[in-house]
This record gives C-alpha cells, structure tokens and sequence, in this order.
C-alpha cells in the first residue's frame, strides 16, 4: 500500500495529530518545541538532542525508502483472562487506541531501506506501554517467520514496558514463540538487528531484543530487565541517573552501540549492506559447489 | 509468614495428639482405638476443610512452602547425580544446580533452581532468585546435555529474577534471552517441571521444553502476584487479587495449552508426604522419557516449535479474505 | 602391551624407584612418609590427605582397568631453535629424561577405566616442568584425532608450566595444533574431559585443559594462565593463598568439580557412562532412521 | 625508553638540518642544491648503518616504538568501518577493538588489539593486553562474521595476556582457550596481519588464521624476551639475549611456517613512513582475500587443519617399523 494511504490507514493519525496539543515542553532542556517542528526533527529536541519516544508509524516513515507493506494488521488482540480490575481489558484497549493511532503495540511489514528489503518490526510504547501480548508476540513471529521464507534480514525496533499482565502466562509465552521463531531466523543464516529504543525492559527485553546478531541502542534510552523502581525499593537505595541508559550498557559491554536518532537510517543501510555482501559470497558459493 | 503454617496448626496438633494416643495405646489394658477412629476422622474431614479446594492466592501460599520438596529434594531420589558447576567464567550461581543423573533407565543432564529450606540457606541461595552467572550455567548444561547427547530434565522452582544491580550490570536481559534461545534450539528432549513458584522470565529461562510437567499446587506466573499488583495498583498488598486474576494454577495453564500435564499432590500439599511426591514426580519424568524417547529428533524440534508457535490469544479480524 | 612390561619399557622406572630415597616429607602437614606406601596411597599423605604431583606411568596404573595401549612413543623432541644457554636443550631433556624415567613430558594412548574404553593423556610435571613443546602437542594431537577415527571418548590429565621457551614458537603452535584437533573431535561428538592438576598452566591451561566439555581439577591444585609470581610483581602485592587454587576456581565457577584423588577413577567411571548412554542413544536413532 | 628513540636522534636532526637548507634554499640566489645533496646522501648512509640490519632485541624495539602503526591506524585506512562494541555480559574492553568494514570489493569483519599511541592511551586500553572480555569481545565479533558469512581479518599487537587478578578471576585460561576453539573452526575465510609485538597466548588468542601475514620488524614470540629471561634465568635483563634464542622475527617465522608472507617495511621501520605502510598492508589484506575467495569452504577448512596440523619439529624413533 503507498506509504500516504497506509499511515492514514483506519488508524486515526490524523485525527490524534489534530487533537494533540501543539506545543510541547522538552523534558531534558525545558525548551518549548512547536510540534510539527519537532515532528520534522524525527523527534528530536533542536536545543539539547533529547529524543522523544516516537510513534511507531513515524519510526516507520523515517526509516522506509518508499512503500511499507504491513503484515498480520488483521490480528487484534481478545481477551483470554477476562481481566477486568478498575476498567476491563478490553476498554483499556480502546482507551490506548484512541489516544495512541494504534490498534497494537507493534507494526510489522516489509519495506527498503537504502535500497536493502527487510522485515521490520517497530513497537510503539504509546499502546499499553508497548508490552507483549499475544498479539505483539504472534505479529512478530509472522513477520520473523516471513523474514525466514522470503530469506531477507529482520530489524526490531524495541519499547516496552514488559510483558502484558492483563493476558497472563500468554504473555510470557511470546517470548518463548517469538524465540523460537528468532532460532529458525538464524538457522536460515539471514541476519537479525534490534534497535533497544526507550525504554526496553522485561519480557521483550529477555527475549528478542537481546538476541540480536547486531544490537543497537538509541541515545538515553532505559534498557534492563528488572524496573529501575523495583531494584530501588529492593536494594533500598537510589540508582545512579545513568543505571540501565544505553550509554551504560555499552560501557558495560551489553550493546553494540548507542546511535542518534538520526544516524539510524545510515546506520542500519550499512548494517544491511554488510548483510547483502555475505548473502552474496552465499549464492556465489552455492553457484560454484 | 506464610499463612499456610497458621493454618496447618490445627492439624499438626491434631497429628500429634493422635500419635500421643498410638503410643499410650500400644501394650495398655484399655483399648483406646475408638477414640483414635474419631480424631482421624476429624483430622481428615479438617485437612478437607483446609486444602480440599485452595484459591489461587492459596496456591501461591503452597508453592512457596518452606517444607515443600525443593530440587535438591528431586535430586536426592534420582538414582545418580554428578554435580557440575560455574558458568566457566565468573560465578558458580547456587541458585541453580545442575549435572549429569540417572533414572531408570534414563541418563539424563538434570538442571534446577533451589531456593533456601530456611533462611541460612535462602540467603546463601538468593532465594532461589538466579543472577546472570546461573542462566549461564543452565545454559552451559544445556549445550552439555547436547554434547552428550542425553535428554535434559529441569525443575522450576523460583520468584523470578534477581532483582539487583549485579545482575542488571552483568547482562541479566541478554542471559536470560540467550537461555531461551538455546532451550528452543536443543537437539535433545526436553522436559520441564514445574515444582513451586514459576515466577516470570527467571522461570521460563529453563522452561521452554518439549513437556511441560506441573505440580498440582505449583504456580507459574508472568509476574508475582505482588508484583503485578505494585505494577496495575501501585499497592503490593493486594497480591491475593491479581493472583486471582492471574490464572497461575496448574489447571488454568493446563488450559491454556502452556502445561502438557499436571501431577496431582496429597491432600494437604506436596510437604505432607514429600517422599511420595518426589516417588509421583520422579515416576512421571521417567514416563514422560520413555515416550519423548520414542520420537525422532526431527519430529521432536518440530512439535516443539508448532507448540509454542500456537500459544496465545488473538482474534483474526481479516482471516476471511485471506490476509497473513 | 601388557601393563607390567609397559611401565618397566625402556623407561628405567624401576631404576628411578631404586634411587630415589625411600622417605619423603610432607610439605603440607610435616610427616615423614615412606615412599611405598605413600605410592600405595595414590601419593596422597595419609596423614592431611596432601595430593604429591602423580607420576604420569603411575597415573594410568592408577586409572586404567588392565593394559594400556600406548601410542605416538616414537614421537621423540628435536632442537629446532638449535638452543643453548648454560645447557642446550638436548642435554637438559637427557637430564630430565635420566631424572623422571620419561622421555617427554607425556603419556598417550587407549585403555579402559571400569570397562570404558577412551583415549587417554597423561602430562607429567616431572620431565620439563610439564611445558608443552613439538612432541607434547604432536602426541596429544595424535591421541584426539586416534579418539575421533575410533570413536572413543578422549580425556586428558594436565600439568605443566605452560609452553617450553627452547622450542620457541614451536612451542606456541602447539596450542594452535591440539585446538585444532579437539574441534574435530567434538564435531564428531566425541566427549572430552579434562582433569587440571597441580600446575597447570600458561599455554596449556589456555588451549585443551579448558576446552573440555567437562573440567575438572584435582584438590589443591594451581591452576591459572599467569604465574602467581607474574602477577605479584606486576601488581606489587602479594596474592592470598587460595588465589588460583582448584578451589578457587570452583567457587569462580571456572571448573565443573574439584575431586579428591581416590575419587578420581570412581567420578570418570561415571562421566564415561553417561558418555556411553549418550552414543547408545546416538547409535539407536541412526538405526531407526 | 626505547633504545631506538635514542638511536633515531642523529638522524632526525640531520632530517631537520636537511629540511631547513631547503627552505632557505627556496628563492635564493646561491645555489645549495650540492649541499643539501651531500647531506641527503650521509643521511641514507646513516639511515642503513642504523637500520640496515637489525638484531632480534632492536626488532623487539621497532615492534614496540610509539609512533608505529597500530590497528587503529590501520582500520583509518579502511573504505568503510562500523565499530561494535562489548562481550555483551561485563565489559568493553578497549584493548580490543573490531567491527564490520569494507576494504575494496570485500566486505569483512576486522578486529585488532590496540595498545595505546601514548601513555594516556595505553592507561585507557591497558597497553594492548587484552582482559578475559576484551578475548569474549573477539570471539564474539569473529562467531559474527561467521553469521554474517563475512572474512575475518585480525591485527596482532600485544605485549601478550593481562597479568592481573581480576583476568584471573574472570578465567583468563578459559577466555583464551574458547577464542581458539572459535577461531579454529570458523567457517569463513581467516587472514591474521601481525603488526607489531605478537606475545604469546594473548596474540595467538586472534591470530589462528588462513593466512598469517607479517610486517618486517615485527615480532611474535612464546613469551616476551624479558618474561622468557625471567623464566629461564631469573634476570629479566638478559631479555636481548633470550631474543636472540626465541627466533621471534618475521623472517624466522616464515621459515618454520608459522607466518605465511612477510610484508616489507620502510627501511627505518614502519614508522618513518606509516601511509605507505598502511596501504602497503591493506593491499596485502585485499589480496590475500582475493585468493582465499577463490577456495570453498571445506577445502579451507581443510587447509587450515592441516597448516596447524604440520607445525612442530620432532623425530620420530620408530617411524621406520610403521609405528603411530
Ligand atoms: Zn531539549
Ligand atoms: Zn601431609
């Protein structure tokens, strides 16, 4: 679908982007930003580079060459526990789709990138706090196993909050399927990136965000398993404000590397283009065997 | 305190009055077997009042008994066991065990999380709670058990994760993540049993298994009730509710497909006859070999793909024209 | 070979026995052993269970049910750096060869330990201070790839120094050889076992000691890559005593297990077992397939 | 000090004296060009008296000199590079430095040791002597280029291992022996350029490969001269004379077959012209890669079992009854 159409797609975008407010204060400098500026800078802060979590669809258009093909957008969440505690579980659904755009906390498709066909999946944090549930796990196991079949790299670009309580153990069991799926991925000898945006935390940071071939992180973002509150009311201590950024994780040897936001796109065409080259020495040695 | 010993007070002062009137009863002129009859009538008709039907916060309650039979419990009734350690690089995590064993007639690499018995050993354990060094050293066995070519046995017994900066600092997310990858990947069969709290990622970094196995009164959750309720409520003491919501009980995860089999426990829990139960589950492993046994590898690693492949519950709102 | 005619060919055990003084002190707890029955013992003092360093031929007396068939004993040390310094190399060999009843500084070939067959190595501190040089990687090197044809099991008891300086590069090869020849034998499926006893270290402690699927050390032993010497004059202070000990190493989660020697032949007798089950399961599902 | 600092004295003032006739020369009216080419003339003269011919212990100098190449002056030189970074479980170690590059046609991964070009720098990355992460760093970049079916390409320059205690601690042995292991059996093409000081396990730790080139004055030895005087002699001032023993030098190496190709240096070393050794090497590197892109797999994997398989000197005593 052409990338005009699918980002009005049914999704409300527009409509979210009229009723937001148009000025916004930057969390970091204090700098108040008009909205469709900041937009233009990929969410960026122009004064202090603060980056700003990004809707997912947005993340999209400012990596896609040309056209995104959405994958598995039909699979909508249920309601497997019947959860209902202060709201049910499926009005807090509705209530993050009106705000966020989404019907999900993942978007999963096949685009370019520099020329480089990929699988790209993106989480979104403004749905439920980007955490996994059945159907954040089972859109990313299609498009990995997609990745598989049609023998392409797959790049993640993770946020979330963890794994979805209000669907139970069938939250965490997308990280087991979504790791199954990563194995067969690799097996077939294609390449998988993540991108840890902020924050990556719990299930999916377990899981597929650390299982990467290549992993990078974006500025500042909050990666970690354990929730930096929990650890404090453990320890009963307070953290160091750079405990479990990105910038700490590469000192400490967890990541590849930390990019801003706007190197990400030549970051990753080259990454795909390192992918291509072995993909090539591949086919040249099948053809000569 | 687990409100469990509370109420097990009564019955344990029942037990012992009725062992009192045994061995007064033993070489005495009046017989005092009626009475006898009577009180372990009571006693059981108050052990069916106390564990005949536990809620979930119960369950959690029971997984967390601190005489309930732990891995090492498991571990003694195999019918050899070499202990292997470390993670080859920093750390000999005592939060889990792990080795080469034998049952039946099953060689077998054996891998558990153990939590303390008291507190002197829950302190020396973490609590059963694994840093990064014991994912690593499951994950070392794991790929030893492959090397070997020797199916691999665990037990999951712990809250969760270890939540310190230790192991936040030394790559907690990427050991656990690199445990599912290679659990998935294993080219031998794999069995899982869930013998007290399955507490979240810690839980499924040695879960992921051809069979997953259950205790009866066992939990296995995506959080711990008390945390799931600091997560939704801000307020950890209404832990009992969100485990009710949770569905963490054996039969619920049955259910859902995400537990192959659930082992039944004495009434009144796996502690009050532990050895029976380690004889059950020892038993059920020991089947449950025999059949993963007579798959081929193949067969094995797809049904264990299309397995967890299925979990999970969506609705498909452009399946009728065909969409992915 | 039969056993007996093995330990006395051509090695002038028994003229070594001859000269050696008939009481020993020991250096952990004091007493004065006499030497027969300290052999009788496994050299372990009776007294404080010290583990004396074992000599390679009364090592696989000690482990191996009846004969061992010896291999590669032609592979003999040359001079390749041509070295002098207060000896040449060829002299201090002789010397070392006069003094240990070895001619080189390890013992290779097949046997069985309670009925399993396996290939086995056995490095010997006596001769050369256990370093690693042309025959010590030719030989080992012979024994693993010998274990991959036959399809045996192949364990390797260490001791040594690290590389030996007179063979130079040589030397350090060796490590690169015996690697070489381990990763053939596990893609073989192969298990391979090492036992790290009293010193092992340096080039031997970085190559095959701690490739093996299963390590482990016998109690008390040094066991390290840098020399405590080395480290204490780098770092200015000096090391706690347990540093670099076997038992050290287990609590740092290096090695699998520490063993005490009379539980040594016991504990490989039930590693090789498992090791069996592992082929027999192997061997049915080739069958059925 | 490095002795040939001292050495180069003399010669760098007669390259100023040389420099500053010239530029006076320029626009003048008397003639100087005689002069400056007597003075161009003792200066080459000068040039090979010095440098000429060099002993072990001066080439163990020329390997170690401050201002000689290191990886980082050789990954400049690359058409593209993209540094990655950490073992992914404790640290970053900067000794180690690595990633993907591009060099001509050919897409590799490129990973080298890095000493420092000052004291400052060599505090920071620990004079090139890898710890136990920095080897984890390595094998993981190398298991990488294996995913990503890319060439390695290794740069060797390192006093050798970390004698420290926390290298120990953190299984120095282990760290060395798996990096083997990896570089043994990885299935693309391996090309290794010994740059520098190549010391022991910590260098051979990178430098398993298809090919192993060898800048002129470099070094590569079993131990450092001054840790084999200590071993042997307990006087680790006697390092010249265990030099000269230790047949440590490019051309030694190529004659026991331990290094494939040795590459020529400026005369004066390396350092006096470091572009053009740079690119002298890269050219080197781009076709070595050239002919080891036109083998297959196996016939490398082949190939490089049995370069390693041959290496050694020994007699064998009774070959000629058929013996093993
Ligand atoms: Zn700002
Ligand atoms: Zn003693």
């Amino acid at each position: 679908m052409p990338m005009a159409d699918w980002l009005r797609g049914g999704r409300n975008r527009e409509k979210v982007r009229d009723d937001a407010a148009q000025w916004v204060k930057c969390p970091s400098c204090g700098e108040v930003l008009y909205r469709p500026d900041l937009s233009a800078n990929l969410d960026v802060c122009v004064r202090c580079s603060h980056h700003f979590r990004m809707h997912a669809h947005d993340r999209i258009l400012s990596l896609i060459d040309g056209d995104f093909e959405e994958i598995a957008r039909g699979i909508l969440p249920a309601d497997p526990l019947s959860w209902t505690d202060k709201k049910s579980y499926p009005q807090k659904l509705a209530a993050d789709a009106a705000k966020s755009g989404m019907d999900e906390a993942v978007l999963c498709g096949f685009g370019s990138i520099g020329g480089y066909e990929l699988a790209l999946g993106v989480m979104d944090f403004h749905f439920r706090g980007g955490t996994m549930g059945s159907v954040v796990g089972e859109r990313l196991t299609r498009l990995i196993e997609a990745a598989t079949e049609r023998g392409l790299p797959c790049a993640i670009f993770t946020a979330s909050g963890g794994a979805r309580m209000e669907e139970g153990m069938l939250a965490l069991m997308q990280m087991a399927k979504t790791t199954a799926a990563v194995v067969r991925l690799k097996a077939s000898g294609q390449p998988f990136l993540t991108v840890l945006t902020d924050p990556t935390t719990g299930g999916v940071s377990a899981s597929f965000a650390f299982q990467a071939d290549v992993i990078l992180a974006e500025r500042n973002a909050m990666i970690g398993f354990a929730g930096r509150r929990v650890i404090e009311q453990t320890i009963r201590q307070r953290l160091p404000d750079r405990f479990q950024t990105a910038e700490f994780l590469l000192e400490r040897g967890h990541i590849d590397g930390v990019v801003d936001r706007p190197n990400l796109k030549p970051t990753l065409e080259r990454l795909l283009g390192y992918a291509r080259a072995g993909m090539q020495r591949r086919k040249r040695a099948e053809l000569s065997a | 305190m687990n409100p469990l010993l509370e109420r097990e007070k009564g019955l344990l002062e029942l037990e012992r009055r009725i062992e009192d009137l045994r061995s007064a009863n033993e070489g005495q002129r009046i017989d005092m077997s009626a009475e006898i009859a009577s009180l372990e009538s009571k006693y059981r008709q108050l052990l069916a009042e106390v564990f005949g039907s536990l809620s979930p916060w119960e369950k959690v309650h029971m997984a967390r008994h601190p005489r309930r039979p732990t891995t090492l419990g498991y571990i003694a009734g195999l019918d050899a066991f070499d202990e292997l350690h470390g993670d080859r690089m920093f750390r000999d995590d005592p939060a889990i065990v792990g080795g080469f064993a034998r049952l039946g007639g099953h060689s077998i690499v054996a891998i558990g999380q153990q939590r303390g018995r008291d507190m002197k050993e829950n302190l020396a354990r973490n609590f059963g709670m694994s840093t990064p060094e014991g994912y690593r050293k499951g994950e070392r066995l794991a790929l030893l058990a492959q090397r070997f070519n020797l199916p691999l046995v665990t037990f999951v017994d712990t809250k969760g994760a270890d939540p310190g900066i230790l192991s936040e600092e030394h790559a907690q997310s990427e050991a656990i993540a690199a445990s599912l990858e290679v659990f998935a990947a294993l080219r031998v069969p794999t069995l899982c049993v869930v013998i007290g709290e399955g507490g979240s990622g810690g839980a499924l970094a040695l879960a992921i298994a051809d069979r997953v196995l259950m205790l009866e009164h066992s939990v296995y959750s995506v959080a711990s009730p008390e945390g799931c309720a600091a997560i939704l409520w801000g307020d950890a003491s209404k832990a009992d509710e969100a485990a009710a919501h949770l569905k963490l009980t054996a039969s619920d995860l049955r259910g859902f497909g995400i537990v192959d089999e659930v082992i039944p426990e004495p009434l009144g829990g796996a502690h009050r006859d532990a050895a029976a139960t380690v004889t059950r589950v020892l038993d059920r492993i020991g089947a449950v070999l025999d059949l993963l046994e007579s798959f081929s590898l193949p067969d094995l690693l797809n049904a264990r793909y299309e397995k967890y492949r299925r979990l999970g519950s969506w609705r498909d709102s452009l399946a009728t024209d065909g969409a992915p």
